[in-house]
């Protein structure tokens, strides 16, 4: 199979997909262009993920692994979240093809921007070397 | 249900065909070039299948070189046609766009070679017109090769004018069939077609075997050299079984092309019908001039893979437009070529029936695709941001 | 009676391989590329087939890519050696003058495209050595080509030592080893091949499909442009059925090697001693470092097609050294390879048996063979001028 | 298959296979390296062909047109013989391939060497250009 079991389990059944009205951070990443568009949606107490959710254009692993990152930071405080990493999405997925690991590098993104949205709403100070850079975005051959 | 639905990829052998195929296993193993019964009984089962297929192409046995597929013979066909160019300093060939890759890339290589390639462009009905060959036509020219029929939107390309201008100005014209072989009535010698490459898998034939026609005088190069098999220009012991089924599969696929297309045909308006009913959708190419059984779609706001994969989990086989497994994440060269800009060639199906699917099958398609479309649509931020007015449609 | 001894040209497929082609062409026809249940079951199946052909040669899966045969295999690794070769300025190769034409005419090629070939010469006793190799090793040479057992007379060169020099020499090392996969005890590593070529119905599998064998690093050049398949290197929708009875066939020749090589040796030496008996007659190449399967021999004042044919009325399938139909008068060039004058090369025949062959079989080619001869010997001038003293005997 | 059936008749069969001790007229030609030698012998009453045999050293439409070839001539006169083409021994064997025609060839040439052999033997004149010359021979590639 091109997918793991974990992968077709997240597929089949995506966990937390949706909107959260007026979200305390949102990211979006990606093109569609790139056939890639992931969408996180955090809903933050005490700087804790208290809800989050997500809309994904792209392919089977893309939602997969939206799907796995929303669970890995459901409930965990935001410098946590922070520190989500794809190689931990995409082993959490038992592994991806080496062809759609950027879908793992999309999610581990999008938990980002949408944390750097929670921080520039609220005023909060970061190192903005932590954060993805559009531009350096090599995703597409375009 | 299960319902197999990507017979452009490759097709179900039939039972005449499975059955040729074990008898001959059985039978005929001998090597056609040993002079004993085994390979003599060999060799004249070779022959029969020569003229099978010489029979329903309308051409001279000694006119096909058997292959080991769609793949080897584009290749052959083309590089044998650059390098009788070549001597007369003749280096331009004439293409397409949505050709498909076995034509591609070898264009790309002869292109590394100092050959230089006109690309004609395809219009947004998936055809491209004797008009615009006969324009592109230059005194060094060499080779015109322009697929039959389009493996991914099946639009059907005007051959037979194609061929006749390629006559008048002299240049060789090969037609990849490989999706037209046993779909479509074809006579080289009435549509002037040089060189043409058929592959048996796509008519419920065995896979791994092809012919390449080359017409008399065509003098090919050859790929692999070795033993003197095919005349010299192909060299490998006969896959005599295999042969004999893809002729049987042909036979039997020529003698019904009418009476199966007629079925697939009403099966594939069903479709094409039904689908069209779902907002923002767009059937890709010309909805007359196409091969009876494939048509592709777009459907705006998604992604084709995961809408492959959530027909499967409704058992329907299907394929998008995309090389998804290939390594490529670039959108379908095709959808590409009929000008779909690339979020919109993303979200593409291609349906591709036989004359072994049934209606029931049609109705599982058609309540499958709606559900699966509107399940992607509403996970889909592009589709939020179309649906709540921040974006504009592509597709009306 | 009938008597299949031909096997060296090419062999009846194996129960066991006809069942697993059967079984793959009913229940995993779908394109190995495409996403679906049908396309991943078809990918699943090519992975197994890959994994059992790989463990059985000693190397990982990835260094396998499947063919359409054995010619095909030997075209693509010698042109991808010289390829390599070529970018290093390194255009000499070496290969022995008696290797099958799929390697003879492909370096033909390249002697047109300026490569330099050296041409061992052949011991009359078939064989090759080690030290031949390294004493032709010139700083320029890119590729040592010698195949693993002749397919004419039988004999098995010193694969493991001469592989042991390339790699000492760092030279990359081909062997056509399409006469002895399923037959010897194979592993490429530890006899340091660099790239190897199999053919399936050599060891009972299907026609049509072999493999090419390249260690990683060593990359190819492709013959076939297209589609993604085979790591990009073999364009051409995967053979699944084939290739399924191919790694069947391998496993099961693989297993049993030994028991078939004891039992084939006991009948194939009861035909050496019996037929040596036939005045002026010879074994072509050493008795012993040979195919358990395969041997071939001259008879003097007598000529191998018509042998051949009287042979088959008798119900024996055989052959002969030379390629009568293949358009060519000459002789066979591995006979005049190991020194056998014209006359005597002439006068030829090959049996070559496997495990299917019984005792009883034996029996009856030892009693048609002599027939056969003496009835041609009494219609031949030849063996009459031998006989009346008015030539001398080339063969005492 | 290769050969017709009726040169597979004539070689399972071949008609006045063997020598005649002195013989009035003995034709041999080809050579063992060819792969082809063919010998015909005749005897000739009153300019008249009485006897034929043959000999082959050949493959099987070697064999088939030497044989084919006896028939023609048998009981015809010599100068008959003669004029026996190539062409009408293959057209008698329905056929060859090819690149057996030279077979055909050998045993017009065995039939007229055999013919001058008998001129000479009885020193009757005959015009030299009629009959094969060794020299012309191209069934080699040696
Ligand atoms: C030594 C050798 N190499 C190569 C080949 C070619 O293999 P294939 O007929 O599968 O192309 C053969 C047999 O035909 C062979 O015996
Ligand atoms: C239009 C076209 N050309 C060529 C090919 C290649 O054929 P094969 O897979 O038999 O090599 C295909 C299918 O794969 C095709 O659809």
């Amino acid at each position: 199979m091109l997918y793991s079991e974990k992968v077709m389990d997240h597929f089949r059944n995506p966990r937390n997909v949706g909107i959260i009205e007026n979200a305390d951070g949102v990211g979006e990443v990606g093109n569609a262009k790139c056939g890639d568009i992931m969408k996180i949606y955090l809903k933050i107490e005490e700087d804790v993920i208290t809800d989050v959710k997500f809309e994904t254009f792209g392919c089977g692993s893309a939602i997969a692994s939206s799907s796995m990152a929303t669970e890995m930071i459901m409930g965990k405080p935001v410098s946590e979240a922070l520190t989500l990493s794809n190689k931990a999405v995409a082993e959490a997925l038992d592994g991806l093809p080496p062809v759609k690991m950027h879908c793992s590098v999309l999610a581990e993104e999008a938990v980002k921007v949408a944390v750097r949205d929670y921080y520039d709403k609220n005023g909060i100070e970061y190192d903005a070397s932590l954060f993805p850079n559009c531009e350096s975005c090599d995703h597409c051959s375009l | 249900m299960k319902v197999y639905a990507d017979n452009a990829a490759t097709t179900p052998m039939s039972k005449t065909a499975i059955n040729e195929m074990l008898y001959h296993v059985e039978n005929t193993y001998g090597n056609p070039s040993s002079l004993h019964a085994a390979g003599q009984q060999a060799a004249m089962a070779l022959l029969k299948a020569r003229q099978t297929i010489a029979e329903y192409l309308g051409c001279e046995p000694k006119e096909i070189i058997f292959t080991s597929g769609g793949s080897e013979a584009d290749n052959q066909a083309i590089i044998s046609a650059a390098k009788l160019g070549e001597r007369k300093k003749k280096k331009h060939i004439i293409s397409t766009a949505f050709e498909h890759h076995a034509v591609l890339h070898t264009l790309k290589r002869l292109e590394k070679e100092g050959f230089e390639v006109t690309y004609l462009d395809v219009h947004e009905n998936g055809l491209i017109s004797a008009e615009q060959v006969e324009k592109a036509i230059r005194p060094d020219t060499c080779l015109v090769t322009i697929m039959y029929a389009n493996n991914e939107i099946g639009t059907i390309q005007p051959i037979g004018e194609i061929g006749a201008i390629c006559k008048e100005k002299k240049v060789l014209f090969h037609t990849d069939a490989v999706q037209a072989a046993g779909h479509l009535h074809i006579n080289v010698r009435e549509q002037n077609i040089d060189l043409m490459s058929i592959s048996a898998h796509k008519f419920h034939g065995p896979k791994g075997v092809g012919a390449l026609y080359a017409r008399k005088g065509v003098i090919l190069t050859n790929l692999i050299e070795g033993g003197a098999q095919e005349r010299g220009k192909r060299a490998g012991t006969e896959n005599i079984p295999a042969i004999m089924s893809m002729a049987a599969a042909f036979k039997e696929a020529c003698d019904n092309i009418d009476e199966n297309a007629e079925k697939v045909l009403k099966m594939r308006n069903r479709l094409i019908d039904g689908l069209s009913e779902i907002p923002h959708s767009i059937l890709n190419g010309d909805r007359e001039k196409r091969l009876a059984g494939n048509f592709s779609m777009c459907f705006e706001g998604i992604e084709g893979e995961s809408m492959l994969l959530y027909l499967d989990m409704e058992g329907v086989c299907a394929s998008s437009g995309s090389a998804c497994t290939s390594g490529s994440l670039d959108p379908s060269h095709v959808l590409l070529a009929i000008g779909r800009p690339h979020e919109i060639a993303h979200g593409s199906l291609r349906l591709s029936l036989s004359e072994y699917n049934t209606d029931e099958e049609i109705d599982h398609i058609l309540k499958a695709v709606p559900e699966v479309v509107n399940r992607l649509r509403n996970m889909s931020p592009v589709w939020r941001d179309l649906k709540e007015g921040r974006k504009e449609y592509v597709i009306q």
